[in-house]
């Protein structure tokens, strides 16, 4: 079982005849993905390693019944190439461009309220479920199957807490990379409330990292309604307040968005919050013994 | 980017905000000649992008040309909590009846716009949303009808009758403004009505969203006028994100995420981190042979921590790019490599192959930070 | 029991200071109505026979717990005032006025999406739950409380045919006026799936007009959904095409909306369909007998 | 309100939706010239507000001024399916490579914008939705994030791919066009690619919604084009909803349900209505007063039917207004009254205490109808 993307995933690629779109695309269908179509504009008719190209979202949906979306196109199209793909009834949208002008994210936001599509990301790198699909960027080979659920707002912990996890044969039912932008799609806490549905997730890890309060109101959320341990890392302590690192959400204002902030809220919440990558795993193995 | 208040300002004015007259001056001849257009008189304002300046000498009003220059040979010369000034702006006098505050700002934990009216000017605005927050009027804009008459009238309930239009006009513009320039915070603290009944912008904090400057050229040019360190200049025109530290272990990895962590991790262990360098996804031999470059060219750098797990990135340009750089640098540091991920095993056998008596290879994370600690601080060196 | 509007009313009267605003509010105050509060711009702190006025909505949410809101205001301004209710976590939004201008409503219906509100009219009649409460211009003396539940795009149409029930001591549960512009609130099909789910509702009058296809959809409805009865009426046989009858949504545009359509669509799904608001009370008392 | 070909593809040109050339002509002299000024060819075309013009004789094609003084005189002399023709527009001969169907309409069921296209051109589109509606394009807009790329590119898509940056381009301007001068309905039939590849709006069905007129007074004006009923005219200008029909009993009443469903009783009576007329809600006295003259203003009319049913309308005020009317306009024929609602009993008793020879009351909707219909048909005169 999974979360989000699964066996069940019809993946359609927006962007797919660009550089990264074609190459993610081939890895995610060499992990077994079953990607069904593409769409460029402009391209509609041609093919890529025979996955079919459409011209819209939505011929695509119609011929094909794509059910989920994975998106490449560049930041200034991209806002437009979610609402295409909410538009066309795709269920999951999975954002992986960097870069898409906040207003902009904050008019698709408000177009997703009360609809039923669910976006991921966008600058995020995909979900994967080791051993059904992976829609992103996330490398498989690091994944192994399991009952770890995990969602991060970084990508690159994403594969370096994985990769700890599989080392000690902790496999993983879903891996979310939710993103680093200040305005995105799913957060901590409808992952949390996902991996606490899905009985074959048993433990969750929760990775944040300085900026916003997401990880504080994940907390109120966890102490709330999550019945499952939850093991969690931020990453951050040492950034200087005022400074964005890397990540357009990631930055200390004044004294709010502190990794330490962010840490004690989460362990009185009664999670277990690591001090390194290498420790998250050694949790979790220790949660399941 | 945040801008400078003067800065600002000239945003207000080119949306019809009201504002001071005001020259901005680098000298402390110049702040004299602005001060005796201005009437003689004029508040001089240190230009910088921290807080805090009323309380810390950055404000200062003058009666005489004079002591326009005084003040301002004075912030010039000694800088703002420990930031270099280059500029101070000189504006005229106002008979100021009331002060309040007003923001708008994006809202990111519901996605939203977020307006906020107070009827007490020149707050500190955390500090009174912590003590009385009852005295904040707070309206959320939903992006999708934007800014509407009703959020308005509930945000101008907050002032005193005889202030409502004002400041009714002053939001309404200064919404059209945030979303135009693609601003995420506009501020006026304090917002003020003049004794003649006027309203007007005192102050001005603007933030514009780095991913929209792209449409923005005006105001990315704008960005010439603060003072950077060449290192961050250099690695920003290639691209790079980098944020100088005070350490001496130069750091680059692939993705915000893992560089923040490296940072953690290298401190940890002891060592204190000379930068914040993400490479960012699916770097090139380039790229990460221009990293290397940046963060050699910080001379406090005693040994550098290259940190890869590859996902768009592939290890093997990431090794291509490492030896790439090392023939254009001659580095006289250490440099510890430690690579996993996509084409991870291709990259390691590209560095083993190589040979480079400057590259430390490394199995781990923890491995990698706790050599680079070591290293810089000569222990295993 | 009732739908709508009941005794947990708790009504605002936005624009309770114009002409119409204050007679319709001593209207139905006089008729059990509790009215909580007013707002009109401005006049804040001011009061209509002894009822606050405030100058948002908000604040009159905040200091009275209003639940339902009717608005009297001026079209150019409507729109905003049905938003603001909105905002302000308004359950039922009753809106009077007339002429508000159809991109306005458009706007106002896409807001509606996904949120909680209920949106009746504009350009309507209001809702009346006799011996309940009365929130609207509808003349309380006319109704009678009872067990027919009576929708209508017209509003004098309501008055004429609750009129013809009353007299033959047909009582009413809730008539709702879902008002005459192209783009409304609730709809026929909102009102009889309410009526449906309201135990005290034991028949529904369905009051039709040219224009549109509100009436074959909701004929669609009925018959996969309402298990009551179901008597219709509709207005404007002898209305020639391409002429706007009153009601800006009133219109036979070619050889669409005409009443010869709708009432053999609605006889399609099983409801009587009558030629004469008296007609309608008759076909009530026959089915009920 | 429709607007004609001629002002919709003036809103157009406004938008810089690319027109062919046109000269509005209002006698067979001016279309001459007009035809000679587009190079002595021309295609004249029936300014008129009802369809089926190319079929019906509407659409002439000429090669001369001559022929172009001749059609326009046959056009101006026998107007259009009844209806009267005051202009004719002269347009330039274009050289025409493909026919498309575009529009973007209001639509009432979603409450949305819709957007329709199809590659066929010059269609009936209601019989082509009918008989092979995957040959059209729809697309459902939502006013709260507008007309985006992605729409356009799905209705484009409809297109050979040479025809659709054109069409991409007028999509987009009439999108703004439909929503900046509050249009319900924008159609283009056809929408054409010319030999040398532009697109070119050949025809317009423009509506505009009617109550947004007041910010449009532009557009407002542009009714006085249009030939007019002066009954209508009068009644419009009183603001009152009224619509002149075939019969000989006139009719007022309240609320645009009651007036049509009244329509519909006195037909099942026998009658005939020679008009409806909505006071509308909360008529005054005087409003009453200038119904009752608008309808006996037509000369058709034998006997009047007032139907009221108050809510906001009040029975006495309705009944002062029919005794004023009385005053001043003497009526030769018999004005049946009913009464009911909010305070009817008060107009009830106004009107029986003024004991006027012309007004007979009813009791009832139907008995009044019946009544009306044989007054007017002399059985009860």
């Amino acid at each position: 079982m999974s979360v989000l993307v699964g066996r069940d995933t019809r993946l359609l690629v927006q962007g797919i005849t660009g550089n990264e779109g074609t190459f993610h695309t081939r890895r995610n269908r060499d992990f077994g993905t079953n990607v069904v179509a593409g769409v460029t504009p402009g391209k509609g008719g041609q093919d890529v390693d025979g996955i079919p190209v459409f011209e819209t979202v939505a011929d695509a949906v119609r011929e094909t019944k794509a059910n989920t979306s994975m998106i490449f196109v560049p930041p200034r199209f991209a806002a437009d190439a979610i609402l295409e793909a909410v538009d066309a009834g795709i269920g999951v949208v999975v954002a992986i461009t960097e870069g898409i002008p906040v207003r902009e994210m904050a008019e698709v936001r408000a177009y997703l309220d009360g609809r039923s599509s669910v976006l991921v990301g966008p600058n995020c790198p995909g979900v994967i479920s080791p051993g059904e699909a992976n829609v992103g960027i996330i490398p498989g080979e690091v994944c192994t199957p399991g009952r770890v659920g995990l969602v991060s707002r970084s990508g690159t912990l994403v594969y370096q807490i994985v990769h700890e996890l599989t080392r000690r044969h902790l496999g993983q039912s879903t891996c979310i990379g939710i993103g680093g932008d200040p305005v995105h799609g799913i957060g901590f806490i409808d992952a949390l409330a996902m991996f606490s549905d899905d009985p074959d997730t048993e433990i969750v890890v929760m990775v944040g990292e300085i900026g916003g309060d997401d990880e504080e109101r994940a907390a109120a959320f966890i102490s709330e309604r999550v019945g499952k341990p939850v093991v969690g890392y931020i990453a951050g302590f040492t950034a200087p307040p005022g400074k964005r690192m890397g990540h357009a959400g990631a930055i200390v204002t004044g004294s709010s968005g502190t990794a330490q902030a962010k840490a004690e809220a989460l362990e009185a919440a009664g999670v277990k919050v690591a001090r390194t990558p290498t420790e998250v795993a050694e949790l979790v193995q220790v949660a399941l013994s | 980017m945040d801008l400078y208040e003067h800065q600002g300002k000239e945003l207000f004015a080119r949306y019809d905000i009201p504002v001071p007259r005001g020259i901005v001056a680098t000298t402390a001849e110049d702040a004299a000649r602005a001060t005796e257009e201005l009437g003689g008189r004029s508040v001089v304002k240190i230009q910088v992008q921290v807080g805090g300046r009323g309380k810390g000498g950055g404000v200062a009003l003058v009666d005489s040309p004079q002591r326009a220059a005084e003040e301002a040979e004075r912030m010039l010369r000694d800088g703002f909590k420990g930031m270099p000034v280059t500029r101070v702006l000189c504006e005229e006098l106002l008979p100021i009846a009331r002060e309040f505050y007003t923001s708008l700002l994006l809202d990111r934990s519901t996605g939203r716009y977020l307006a906020l009216m107070t009827a007490e000017g020149g707050v500190d605005i955390e500090e009174l949303a912590r003590t009385r927050p009852e005295a904040i009027r707070r309206v959320q804009v939903d992006p999708s009808i934007g800014m509407r008459p009703f959020h308005v009238r509930e945000l101008v309930a907050a002032l005193p009758s005889e202030s409502r239009q004002g400041a009714a006009d002053i939001i309404g513009k200064a919404y059209r403004m945030l979303l135009e320039v693609d601003a995420t915070l506009v501020e006026i603290n304090p917002l003020v009505q003049l004794e003649d009944g006027r309203v007007v912008a005192l102050d001005s904090k603007v933030t514009i969203d780095d991913s929209a400057l792209f449409r923005h050229p005006d105001i990315e040019s704008l960005r010439s006028a603060f003072p950077i360190d060449p290192v961050e200049a250099r690695a920003k025109e290639k691209g790079l994100q980098y944020v100088k530290l005070d350490g001496d272990v130069g750091i680059i990895g692939n993705g915000a995420g893992l560089v923040m962590s490296t940072l953690d991790v290298v401190a940890q262990a002891g060592g204190r981190a000379a930068n914040f360098l993400d490479v960012g996804g699916g770097a090139s031999a380039d790229q990460m042979a221009t990293s290397l470059e940046v963060v050699l060219s910080d001379p406090a750098v005693s040994s550098v921590l290259i940190n890869i797990f590859g996902g768009i990135t592939r290890g093997d340009l990431v090794a291509r790019g490492v030896l790439e750089a090392l023939e254009r640098v001659q580095p006289k540091v250490p440099i510890v490599v430690r690579l996993d991920g996509t084409n991870a095993a291709e990259g390691r056998k590209i560095l083993a192959e190589a040979q480079h008596p400057n590259i430390v290879s490394a199995a781990t994370m923890i491995e990698a930070a706790q050599l680079a600690a070591a290293l810089a601080s000569g222990v295993a060196a």
